[in-house]
């Protein structure tokens, strides 16, 4: 009987992280039913992170359409017709990008076999629509990165550019680490080196109005863009020095709490499938180019 | 096709294809942003006023250093929450302040008086402490309904209209030459209404086209005047009397009802 | 359905239709007076009457602005449902009605008040009527937030289907509970185990339908199956039906079949036959299935083994078409020498494994 | 050269370094002769049954290195992947059309039934148990075994289980007794089985508190006893009419009871009081309250100690009749803990006995002082 | 905002001047929160980040009464619908314009070949003028250029 007993406690795993539970491998097992489950739904804790963002519940909840957007206003009133006009084409056909290269199934090995590279590019590139009223260009970002080289030996200055950046946009930024050690550099991994914010809608329009009424103008022998800016599928970038981010006005009529100031890099993310229409686009938000042969006719 | 009752007297003589026409919608875009409705209007301030509600506190020992001028006026000028007594009741629940705000409630930040606002009487434009009165939305224009002028109507868009010796009013439209429809409008544009205008065509390609009665057709070309005005020359070759600056709305009072409907989807709303 | 005819237009020419009853069914204004009153015509003074206590009351701080800005709102979506409801006269299909009353009635507070905030499963018909489509639509989608997916997950882990049907389509909600023996009042959750003193006495079914339906004609079937009943002729598990109920009625708020809404005569194809587990087999699952009949069942015709019941067979033969489904488990406790003794079951064996 | 020598130092305390050990030559010697002489013994991998071979569970089929096989029907997989039965079987290797780029390995339990099983159908499972036979030594054994497998749950509550159940009981007995005793009291006509009436009546008591309807608790709690009579008689092998006659005299008594007892709202046994009654005797009490707060509305009304009693006595059988929470709405109504101000309720100066009262004013943005006597608190404070 | 907090105390420790360590020895009972052994330029980068974390700075949670919840939502929903309203009205309106531009090319095209070469010419890279303003809230002091420089044109 003490026997049984003790057998019976050997048996009974008090453990369920042992080693010997694990498991060697994972299988999904495939379902008996269409049902989608949302596993965070089902579960009785923290009740209102189930809410939606914009649901007033939510503890994430923050009001958007505070005020008119007069620079979505201007897009939607001007520029959308007059974008419509100047990137049609006529008789435009659909401009296919590189794509992976299959096989030709000549050999009995080509099956399962991994696709070939696109000729002369690593990844595929993504079609040219023409455009119609679908597809108009259209702002979709602005992201403001703000990186501080000096910040690997004062990791101080890294939040100062945080905070410059919050006082530019008004909205919180994100840390930005480095990601290698390059010792050539003296830049070690993890080190924080300074902020990035993405803007989207309100700030992203008063952020753009800003630079292209108040800070731009105000920039001694100011050029403007380069007029070959673009990453070829429609994002448009460039940068402001630490001198020219003073013209801000949040900046500049504090001008004794901002000792040192930091420049960084504006890159425009747009709808644009080429660079040509999203520097069009931007033009049209009172955003100069430099080289521009700006035919008239 | 649409076909639109034209007559206007021109020579087709001059035209080298006699059947084309270049129409220009020339307008004027929006100089203040659009008018807000009753209902726009109560969103936004609700959506403001609850955006004060659940912001963080604004950090004002940032801006104003303790101990300095600004940051004693500063704090003299916020109305100030109630704060917590021991013993006492309060009925709407017991403050909660924190950075001098009561976290239960809206955030009420109030700006000091400057100087300028003290001393209104004498504005010198130059002061820049001055408070800022902003321009009436509402012009000179407006009140004289001036529809030859570009000030009228601020927030919305304007479009160039023209009336010919018969009283119909139309947009202008030129004899189409082998130069191409943009440079006919432009110069016939001109033709009609001085040089003393800053117009940017949007584009080469026409809008659309009407074609008229007597088999013709008008192509339209988009283009926005920028600066200058446009001054009806009197002595000009195709027979125009009139114009005018007009809205949407106030294009469909003018036009017929089928040469609106036509053109309709081109002007914008604002 | 909505089978009363009614002549909106002269009704709706002011436009204020969701407060007008005259053709509207009262489940779809607020009940309480003051709460209504609260809601539609702005905030009382002594603060909202859904707040219990005065003193929370009093310290309640409304949003500013919200009862302007909602007379604006309200005024917009009302007129939008009152062209909803113009254009619902001249419509015949009845399936293009109920979606346009529920686009007609989805937007008005006093619905969405009265959905949110008060008991969904024992609904009262007065505050949600699930005879009116949108209450229906609310429901479905409150349904499918929570319970749908809890019974599905419960049900593809404990491996219900495809032990015992091979799927669901899951299209009404299925509550049990036991009420006669223990006088609980709680409707059990998906893939609990329960007591069999608990389970000794028959259920309680509430199936509840939220799509549009013949409720008149529509007949339900209900089985309880058992999966795991040991066969140890072949060393394996078989099925046992322990309660069968067919030619089964509902309706939209009424839909509790208990033993007050059974006809014995042609509804019971098995009596009750509570869950008694023997010693050591583990586990035991209950599934009931609740199916749509396609037509009546006369249950003297039916020939059932039910110690060895094929339900995926059962179903094809009588066309039926499974719609909802509950689970739950038991296994053997002190309870079960008691219950066998009440059903005069013979006493349950006791088991062990087998080497090999 | 100082290097050499020091691994050299090195090399007499049975340091395994010889790669460092090295002559400059003229060539520079090839890379990688570090780990080429190394070898270890075959790990001796590979499949240990093979298809349509029989196992039994625990058996080995496979060892591997990483997933070359992945566990399939009725098998496991170990920390080095290696696959083992967890039934007795046939091994199958086979493929899953839901992974086709796995090979799976199962076991199934029939040599006839093929793997994977279709996706559909029900799942094949083996009992894999044998009877204990009544009276065995095994049973004995197990009998024995059995009161020390407890779950942890139960041996650490057992005390607490055993008084709660204890506790259940005495209750429940003193109940039968007060219900018994009001029984014999009030219901006049004789009841043919009083067990079953106060068994009944404890039922229909408990449903309530379980929060069912009057309505539901009366037919839950005669169910029960209905079922449990249906169950005897066919124990028994009744004929028909035994049972109806059984039924009938069931149903007799119940309907007796439900028409001379009920229970009121803190579920206190009480006489039946049907429903048009209690609206009657409810809608009579808010008169005489009204009657006696008449001018409760007026500014200077002054709730005396009087009043306020009899009040309190107008409520002393309002349980019998009124719901819960009605009780509750209008004890708040009439008999407010803190009376609203007034000229009587608060008192100019501070006076013996009077309570004083710091508010703060939001109009005048001040703390207010006033002083309340007693007589505006119901209860001391 | 936590992790930001603790990293900056150690920047903190690494730039603060000696005098708290005592030549890199740790004392016992030593002050270490003092403001004043700070450098100007740690104490403002301590403000700078006390400026951009919550701590004591977010408002009380925002808890609706369910008659304020049901407005709220309502007034959410009716401008959601608002916008959508707009939204189509405009999409019909752009492609109405695209429809007819699409014809008149193709109209253009059949007419007259040699203009409808010129309107098809390859547009882009064509910016907007520096001229075109968007709208601002309230007009500017001199409403109209009347006067511009000739040779832009």
């Amino acid at each position: 009987m003490q026997r049984l007993a003790v057998n019976y406690n050997l048996c009974r795993g008090f453990f369920t992280g042992s080693a010997l539970a694990k498991s060697a491998c994972s299988i999904v097992k495939p379902v008996h039913h269409l049902v989608k489950i949302d596993k965070a739904k089902l579960s009785p804790r923290f009740p209102e992170l189930n809410f939606n963002k914009n649901d007033i519940r939510s503890p994430a909840f923050k009001p958007v359409a505070v005020c008119q957007d007069r620079g979505q206003e201007h897009y939607l009133n001007t520029l959308q017709s007059d974008l419509l006009l100047m990137t049609y084409s006529h008789g435009k056909k659909k401009i296919e990008g590189l794509k992976r290269r299959p096989w030709d199934g000549t050999s009995p090995y080509h099956l399962n076999r991994r696709t070939k590279n696109p000729k002369g590019s690593k990844s595929q590139l993504p079609d040219v629509n023409p455009i119609d009223w679908k597809n108009i260009p259209n702002i979709e970002s602005v992201v403001l990165n703000c990186y501080v080289s000096q910040a690997k030996e004062n990791p101080l200055l890294a939040i100062s550019a945080s905070l410059q950046l919050q006082q530019i946009t008004g909205v919180k930024p994100i840390p930005l680490y480095s990601r290698t050690d390059v010792p050539s550099w003296k830049v070690r991994k993890g080190n924080h080196m300074g902020a990035k914010v993405e803007l989207k809608g309100r700030p992203m329009t008063q952020f753009l109005l800003t630079l292209s009424e108040i800070v731009l103008p105000r920039i001694r022998e100011y050029k403007g863009i380069s007029n070959t800016s673009g990453n070829k599928f429609g994002s448009i970038s460039f940068g402001l020095t630490p001198s020219d981010v003073r013209f801000f006005p949040e900046i500049d009529s504090n001008q004794d709490l901002w000792p040192v100031s930091f420049g960084m890099h504006i890159n425009i993310n747009t709808s644009a499938q080429t660079d040509a229409q999203a520097r069009t686009l931007i033009s049209g938000f009172q955003i100069p180019f430099n080289g521009s042969k700006n035919q008239e006719f | 096709m649409l076909s639109i009752r034209r007559s206007l007297a021109t020579s087709s003589e001059k035209a080298v294809s006699s059947s084309l026409r270049a129409g220009i919608i020339l307008s004027r875009n929006p100089i203040v942003t659009p008018d807000v409705t009753n209902f726009e209007q109560n969103y936004y301030t609700y959506q403001a006023l609850l955006e004060r509600r659940l912001m963080w506190t604004f950090p004002h020992y940032y801006y104003f250093k303790r101990g300095t001028l600004s940051q004693s006026k500063f704090s003299s000028a916020q109305p100030g929450p109630i704060s917590k007594l021991p013993g006492v009741w309060f009925p709407k629940g017991v403050p909660d302040v924190k950075h001098n705000r009561e976290r239960r409630l809206k955030q009420e930040v109030v700006l000091p008086k400057s100087k300028g606002d003290v001393q209104e009487g004498n504005g010198k434009s130059d002061d820049l402490t001055r408070s800022i009165e902003p321009n009436s939305r509402i012009t000179e224009a407006d009140k004289t309904n001036d529809i030859t002028s570009l000030e009228r109507k601020l927030s919305r868009t304007l479009y160039l209209l023209v009336q010919n010796k018969n009283k119909i009013w139309t947009f202008p439209n030129f004899d189409a030459t082998n130069t191409g429809l943009h440079k006919d409008a432009e110069e016939g544009l001109r033709s009609l209404g001085g040089e003393k205008m800053y117009t940017w065509t949007v584009s080469k390609k026409p809008l659309g086209f009407i074609e008229n009665k007597d088999g013709s057709k008008e192509f339209l070309i988009k283009s926005h005047i920028l600066a200058g005005s446009f001054q009806l020359l009197k002595k000009n070759e195709h027979n125009i009397s009139n114009f005018a600056w007009l809205t949407k709305e106030e294009i469909k009072e003018k036009v017929s009802q089928s040469y609106y409907n036509y053109t309709e989807f081109m002007l914008a709303d604002n | 359905m909505l089978s009363r005819s009614f002549h909106t237009s002269r009704l709706l020419k002011n436009g204020k239709v969701w407060s007008n009853f005259a053709f509207r069914s009262k489940s779809l204004g607020i009940n309480s007076d003051v709460v209504k009153k609260a809601v539609l015509d702005g905030m009382l003074a002594s603060g909202p009457p859904s707040i219990k206590r005065k003193f929370n009351r009093t310290k309640y701080n409304s949003p500013e602005n919200i009862d302007s800005m909602f007379k604006l709102s309200y005024d917009f979506l009302q007129n939008k449902a009152a062209a909803l409801y113009e254009e619902l006269e001249k419509i015949k299909d009845p399936t293009l009605k109920d979606d346009l009353l529920v686009k007609a009635e989805i937007n008005n507070p006093e619905v969405q008040y009265n959905f949110e905030f008060h008991d969904k499963i024992d609904n009262d018909p007065a505050i949600i009527d699930y005879e009116q489509p949108v209450y229906r639509y609310l429901g479905r989608e409150n349904w499918k937030s929570y319970r749908q997916m809890l019974l599905m997950q419960r049900l593809e882990t404990l491996k219900a289907i495809p032990d015992t049907l091979p799927t669901l389509e899951p299209k009404a909600d299925v509550h049990v509970k036991f009420p006669y023996s223990t006088g609980i009042n709680k409707w059990i959750n998906s893939g609990e185990t329960l007591s069999t003193l608990a389970t000794s006495l028959p259920p309680v079914f509430k199936v509840q339908e939220y799509d549009s339906i013949n409720v008149d004609k529509q007949l339900y079937t209900i089985l309880v199956v058992n999966p795991d009943v040991p066969d140890l002729i072949n060393d394996t598990y078989c099925t046992c039906l322990n309660y069968g109920l067919t030619n089964l009625k509902l309706k939209y708020n009424d839909n509790i079949i208990d033993l007050r809404n059974i006809e014995k005569e042609h509804s019971i194809i098995a009596d009750y036959l509570p869950p008694v587990p023997e010693e050591n087999i583990g586990l035991q699952r209950f599934i009931v299935w609740v199916f749509r009949n396609k037509e009546s069942i006369n249950i003297n015709n039916l020939d059932i083994d039910r110690n060895n019941f094929n339900i995926r067979k059962f179903a094809k033969d009588n066309e039926l078409e499974a719609i909802g489904s509950e689970i739950w488990r038991s296994e053997f406790d002190s309870n079960v020498s008691k219950v066998r003794e009440m059903y005069g079951l013979p006493k349950g064996r006791l088991f062990t494994k087998t080497r090999n | 050269m100082s290097l050499f020598t020091g691994i050299k130092g090195l090399q007499g305390k049975n340091f395994a370094c010889n790669v460092l050990v090295q002559v400059r030559n003229s060539t520079k010697k090839a890379a990688g002769s570090r780990t080429s002489m190394k070898d270890s013994a075959g790990r001796r991998l590979g499949p240990k049954k093979y298809e349509g071979q029989t196992v039994r569970s625990g058996e080995i089929i496979m060892r591997q290195r990483g997933t070359k096989f992945f566990p399939g029907e009725n098998v496991g997989i170990g920390k080095d992947h290696t696959i083992f039965a967890t039934e007795p079987g046939v091994v199958r290797y086979y493929l899953d059309p839901f992974h086709p780029k796995r090979k799976f390995i199962g076991v199934s339990l029939k040599r006839d039934v093929p793997l994977p099983i279709p996706h559909f159908e029900p799942s094949v499972r083996r009992f894999g148990r044998q009877i204990i036979p009544d009276g065995s030594r095994s049973q004995e054994i197990y009998e024995i075994g059995k009161g020390e497998s407890k779950s942890r749950f139960q041996i650490a509550n057992q005390s607490k289980i055993l008084k709660e159940l204890e506790y259940r009981e005495t209750k429940r007995a003193q109940l039968s007794k007060e219900f018994n005793d009001f029984v014999s009291k009030t219901v006049k006509s004789p009841l043919s089985d009083s067990d079953t009436a106060i068994k009944y009546l404890l039922r229909y008591r408990s449903c309530l508190r379980n929060g069912f309807n009057l309505n539901d608790s009366q037919f839950n709690a005669k169910q029960y006893f209905i079922l449990q009579t249906e169950l005897l008689a066919k124990r028994e092998k009744w004929d028909s009419a035994k049972l109806s006659d059984t039924l009938e005299t069931l149903n007799k008594d119940i309907e007796l009871l439900n028409s001379s007892i009920g229970f009121d709202n803190k579920h206190q046994i009480m006489e039946f009081i049907s429903e048009s009654d209690k609206k009657q005797m409810k809608n009579h009490l808010i008169e005489e309250l009204k009657k006696l707060t008449l001018d409760s509305s007026n500014s200077d009304f002054k709730l005396t100690k009087k009043s306020r009693e009899e009040i309190k006595k107008l409520f002393v059988n309002a349980s019998k009749f009124l719901t819960l929470s009605e009780e509750v709405h209008l004890r708040r109504q009439y008999l407010k803990p803190v009376l609203p101000e007034n000229k009587f309720t608060v008192s100019e100066k501070p006076s013996k006995g009077s309570v004083v009262v710091r508010r703060f004013n939001y109009e005048k943005h001040e703390v207010t002082t006033m002083s309340r006597p007693k007589e505006a608190f119901l209860n001391r404070l | 905002m936590t992790v930001s907090i603790q990293v900056t105390r150690k920047m903190i420790m690494q730039t603060s001047p000696k005098g708290l360590y005592a030549g890199g020895m740790f004392v016992r009972g030593k002050k270490t929160k003092t403001k004043g052994s700070l450098s100007p330029m740690t104490q403002r980068v301590v403000t700078q980040l006390s400026v951009m974390s919550a701590g004591r700075k977010q408002p009380k949670m925002l808890k609706l009464s369910k008659e304020d919840l049901v407005k709220h939502q309502l007034i959410q929903k009716s401008w959601a619908i608002y916008n959508a309203d707009l939204r189509a009205k405009r999409d019909a309106d752009l492609e109405k314009q695209y429809c007819s531009l699409r014809d008149a090319m193709a109209t253009l095209q059949e007419i007259s070949p040699e203009l409808y070469k010129i309107a098809n010419a390859d547009e882009s890279d064509r910016k907007f003028p520096l001229e075109m303003k968007v709208p601002t809230d309230y007009p500017p002091n001199k409403v109209w250029q009347y006067e511009f420089r000739s040779g832009k044109n």
